[in-house]
């Protein structure tokens, strides 16, 4: 049982899909949702357990040796993203049972939860492989389910977000394959381990240079990478709640890994970061994407969009540690995944109780916040603390660990540009505090929730009220997510093991 | 380099082609084709990789020693179905933005969002 | 054998040039009805031509079997997808063209 | 020159004006039928360059389902296009154009097309697959081999992509029907489409016959689920077209293909969870017959491909109700 631990990770959530398809009730999905993501938590911990002290399981699907046949590959540097995957996975399914049924037509709910459990499928894939082309197709299947997930959001605006982030996000995709391509047609294989055994053999070939680039760039798009970002924004924050909680938390994460397995392990240090200057691009791409997420951020009215500003430029902040490509640099960004993905989590999570309390998430009808909803402001508030990383919350932890790592490698001016970043996140978080604190709120009575569908044809017989309860598990997962970012703040202990290990593998030159 | 590599820069031009039609044009709907014919193009860049000279179809069968490489056949096989299936979505989402918006101009919608957002 | 050959080369030819023939007439013919006329040839005449050409040449049965099955689909199917195309024109209310249309331009 | 060659020129050649001729289109139903064009000239060149299997998926896919996608669009959409705003030529231009630079760079260090010495060619892979399959698998079609048995992973994400592409449609499109539809269906029943209808219906029987050769028969020639799937599928739309969707609603409920959907997907895992279960590795079909490897190989490949075939024909034809509902509800 334990050695199929590897194939289970992908093949539960996968199988849950197809069973919310075929049950009747939507309670029924919503359960099967459930069991998928706690077997993809239990699953993730266990492989944890076991390639804790540098191990690599390798998994041969349909029992054929790599590379004619396609490996699973565990080790440290994937097992942090398959255990966010399953917190995640486990707190969608825990705030979504009241979030999606406000929000979705009850005769789309299971086949909801089934693109749910794709998605959660598709970000597994990704993580879990070890072969290029095999990590194309799950990408797609995560991409795909994405597309269909945001364009339900409530506002017809959704649809176009949807289509945006599905027109670049397949010129991203196949920017990909190009790439792949271009690595296949000078080794000859897409194993990433043969690859990582050929490609010093054709060191400063022309094409190895393309593939390099072709599959940044498209890993980029995927990432919201300052300049590429421009799908990010309205994907976000036009989705469905529990699906913005979702993407926000681990969307662009599982991509950051992806580019992080192709720069160390399969291309390495050598072609990367010291033929090409792939490293200074990024961090020059990085810096500005810090600036320009957080400074666009405190620019928005509405609160989605001012988080999913900010998600820009924290995944700046992240592929600058990667850039950096130090030990101390790539465990910084791993450290920054971890809480990163943990606080937006909880925000997007708390911009969802606030559409269903207040019918909108624009920052003016959250005047008055702090006196109407103390708990979920005060969430609000501790997770945008993390933003900014004031101490002790974990954002703290992992600015610090950057700030280390800047300083290890004398960029100064980076630093500056981190710090001045952190600065803006004072101002947007510092709007969203004054709003809720300072501000009297405004009449509140009639407004509505709309679905897009409804809205267009012309009457809205079933749009929703707006609710007078938060729901227990909604409050319970932003809480627990909060919680988990000031704890992970005070004692770094677990996430710092996770990412150090990671480090370890990756810039340590071992085989993936 | 040999004379061959007329083949790819004709596939290349042929991206490039549908890279443009892409992101240059608003209409949604011509937008999806764009992207077919560069996702198209990229297949015909595999199926190159794995043709040899005098090779025949990679189906084994007696009295035929060269074959060409059946793994890019493989893959593109399953990219073609990532096509279609993305081809798909697109169509249906499209065909929501024209019920809610009355165009399927990118620009005419963005334009009716400002106006609605300027009306709030 | 060699008249196999030759008679096979005829039909092809034969076969070719209905094609180019068909290609032409879409071109150049005034109305949807008389395009519609010229493309049917091109799918029918040209295309059975040249399958019938191949059959000569059919190394085994398997092949020549296949290749009259193919043959017999494009006979039901080319006059039928011909015949849907006019009959949507007329629905649609395509006019026929006439020679004073002409004049006018 | 050999004839190939020139073959490949010409083809690439009609590649190039027809991708220039849709991107010209105003008129969104000549770009669409172009669309299709250009994936039935890509299948013949996929011919020539030995990718039959290709050349077949393509056919079927490119100029088959993505032009009935297309031209349902534009049907419930608009079928001019708007001229394209200045601003957006520039930008657009200067990333294709780099993005083809880039290649072109990068092209120069490829091995040349047809090379017999490249990587590709040379990497003990190709031994494998070419050689050892046949002790392993016994199954002459290499690209059924590889697709099916030493990538059947992907080809399970393969499954799970278009698995992923119904739901998504589903979500996206399904609603309720109204009497409305019912009637504008009996009127459509009632119009003169006496030809169509004779010749659809006598073919109907041969298509699905021609789906259950290609799925069988793909372990020996091009072909295999994926194929016999688009072409069931194609035959459903057929007979759709031609008796309306209440009529093959009788035979087909929306409610059973969605289950078939899952069940395609089902008994795809299924297979890979009970070579689990007979203490092989995911989709090790060797469990099957382990006195037998090959023998089990081929009760593996088979068991997929039917599951493949039952999803893709399922949602191809899910996908069509769910858009031509939409186009009656307007």
């Amino acid at each position: 049982m334990i050695s199929q631990l590897p194939a289970l990770q992908v093949v539960v959530p996968l199988v849950s899909a197809a069973g919310c398809v075929l049950l009747r009730s939507a309670f029924g999905a919503w359960l099967l949702f459930s069991f998928a993501a706690a077997a993809s938590l239990v699953t993730a911990v266990v492989l944890t357990v076991q390639v804790w002290d540098g191990d690599v399981i390798r998994y041969e699907m349909g029992g054929w040796p790599a590379p004619a046949g396609i490996e699973l590959v565990i080790d440290q540097a994937n097992v942090v993203v398959l255990l966010l995957l399953g917190v995640i996975a486990v707190i969608a399914a825990a705030y979504g049972r009241r979030s999606i049924e406000v929000e979705v037509p009850l005769r789309r709910v299971r086949m909801f939860y089934a693109a749910l459990c794709l998605l959660l499928t598709g970000l597994l894939g990704i993580a879990v492989t070890g072969d290029a082309f095999n990590l194309f197709v799950f990408l797609e299947i995560s991409s795909l389910s994405s597309y269909a997930l945001i364009a339900l959001g409530r506002r017809r605006r959704a649809l176009l977000a949807a289509f945006q982030y599905l027109v670049i996000g397949t010129v991203g995709g196949t920017f990909l394959l190009i790439g792949v391509g271009l690595a296949f047609a000078v080794t000859g294989t897409l194993n990433m381990a043969d690859l990582a055994d050929r490609l010093p053999g054709v060191a400063g070939n022309r094409a190895v240079t393309g593939a390099v680039v072709f599959i940044f760039v498209g890993l980029a798009i995927k990432m919201a990478v300052f300049p590429l970002h421009a799908w990010l924004p309205g994907a976000y924050s036009e989705a469905p709640s529990v699906v913005g909680v979702v993407l926000a938390a681990v969307g662009t994460k599982v991509a950051i890994y992806a580019f992080a397995r192709f720069a160390f392990t399969v291309f390495g240090i050598d072609v990367v970061f010291t033929d090409l200057p792939i490293g200074e691009a990024i961090l020059v791409v990085g810096s500005l994407a810090m600036l320009a997420g957080a400074g666009v951020a405190c620019f928005q009215q509405d609160f989605k969009r001012l988080l999913a500003w900010s998600s820009i430029g924290q995944v700046g902040m992240i592929v600058t540690g990667i850039g950096l490509a130090t030990a101390s640099g790539v465990s910084a960004a791993y450290l920054h995944i971890i809480n990163h993905a943990i606080i937006k989590g909880a925000l997007f999570a708390a911009a969802g109780i606030l559409l269903l309390r207040l019918g909108s998430t624009s920052l003016d009808s959250m005047a008055g916040l702090g006196r109407r909803m103390p708990l979920t402001f005060g969430a609000v508030v501790v997770a945008g603390l993390g933003l900014i990383g004031v101490p002790p919350t974990a954002g703290f932890a992992s600015k610090w660990a950057m700030a280390a790592a800047l300083v290890e490698d004398d960029q100064w001016l980076i630093l500056a540009v981190m710090l001045a970043s952190s600065l803006l996140a004072m101002v947007y978080v510092g709007r969203i505090v004054e709003v809720g604190w300072f501000r009297t709120p405004a009449n509140l009575d009639g407004q509505t929730l709309q679905n897009s569908e409804q809205a267009t044809a012309g009457a809205n017989p079933g749009a929703v009220r707006v609710h007078e309860q938060t729901s227990l598990l909604m409050a319970g997962s932003v809480a627990l997510l909060a919680v988990a970012s000031v704890y992970f703040g005070i004692d770094a202990s677990l996430p710092s093991g996770l990412a150090d290990g990671a480090a370890r593998i990756l810039t340590g030159g071992s085989a993936p | 380099m040999t004379a061959t590599h007329y083949t790819y820069w004709i596939i290349f031009a042929l991206m490039m082609i549908g890279l443009y039609a892409v992101m240059s044009h608003g209409n949604l709907v011509k937008k999806l084709i764009g992207l077919n014919i560069f996702q198209v193009a990229v297949f015909m860049f595999f199926i190159s990789l794995g043709r040899v000279d005098g090779g025949s179809p990679p189906i084994i069968t007696e009295g035929i020693e060269v074959y060409s490489h059946p793994l890019p056949h493989v893959l593109i096989l399953t990219a073609i179905v990532v096509g279609v299936a993305t081809t798909s979505v697109g169509v249906a989402i499209a065909i929501r933005i024209y019920e809610a918006y009355g165009t399927v101009e990118e620009d005419n919608a963005l334009a009716r969002d400002a106006a609605e957002e300027a009306a709030e | 054998m060699i008249a196999l050959e030759v008679a096979s080369s005829v039909l092809l030819l034969a076969g070719s040039l209905f094609a180019v023939t068909g290609g032409i007439g879409l071109l150049r013919f005034p109305d949807f009805y008389t395009r519609t006329h010229a493309a049917g040839l091109m799918d029918s005449a040209g295309a059975v031509l040249i399958l019938l050409g191949l059959l000569l040449l059919a190394p085994d049965l398997g092949s020549g079997v296949r290749l009259l099955l193919i043959a017999a689909f494009l006979l039901i199917t080319g006059p039928t997808a011909t015949h849907a195309l006019a009959h949507a024109a007329r629905n649609d209310g395509v006019r026929v063209w006439a020679e004073r249309v002409d004049k006018k331009r | 020159m050999s004839s190939l060659d020139l073959a490949e020129a010409v083809l690439l050649g009609i590649l190039l004006v027809t991708a220039l001729a849709i991107t010209r289109a105003r008129s969104l139903f000549v770009a669409a039928m172009l669309g299709g064009l250009f994936s039935l000239v890509t299948a013949s060149l996929f011919v020539l360059l030995d990718a039959v299997d290709v050349a077949f998926t393509e056919a079927a896919v490119g100029a088959g389902i993505s032009t009935v996608l297309f031209i349902t669009a534009l049907a419930l959409t608009n079928s001019q296009e708007a001229t394209t705003p200045r601003r957006r030529v520039i930008p657009a231009g200067l990333v294709a154009v780099l993005a083809t630079a880039g290649l072109i760079y990068a092209s120069f260090d490829l091995p040349g097309v047809g090379d017999p010495d490249s990587p590709v060619q040379t990497h003990p892979i190709t031994d494998t697959y070419l050689r050892e399959s046949q002790q392993d698998l016994h199954v002459p079609n290499t690209v059924t081999g590889v697709l099916a048995s030493y990538r059947g992973y992907d080809t399970l994400g393969e499954v799970v992509v278009i698995f992923t592409a119904g739901i998504g449609v589903l979500l996206l499109m399904l609603g309720p029907r109204r009497p409305a539809d019912e009637a504008r269906d009996r009127a459509y029943l009632q119009a003169e489409y006496r030809v169509l209808r004779v010749v659809s219906k006598t073919l109907m029987p041969f298509i699905l016959l021609f789906a259950l050769y290609v799925l069988l028969h793909g372990e020996y020639g091009p072909g295999g689920g994926f194929q016999a799937g688009v072409i069931f599928g194609a035959g459903f739309i057929l007979y759709t077209l031609m008796f309306g969707l209440a009529a093959v609603q009788r035979v087909l409920p929306m409610r059973t293909l969605v289950v078939l959907v899952a069940v395609g997907v089902l008994i795809y895992a299924g297979v890979g969870v009970a070579t689990m279960a007979l203490g092989g590795g995911f989709l090790d079909y060797n469990e099957f017959n382990p006195g037998n490897p090959s023998g089990g190989q081929v009760a593996g490949i088979l068991l997929i491909e039917v599951g493949v075939g039952i999803t893709v024909a399922a949602v191809m034809v899910a996908m069509f109700y769910s858009l031509i509902r939409r186009g009656v509800r307007r």
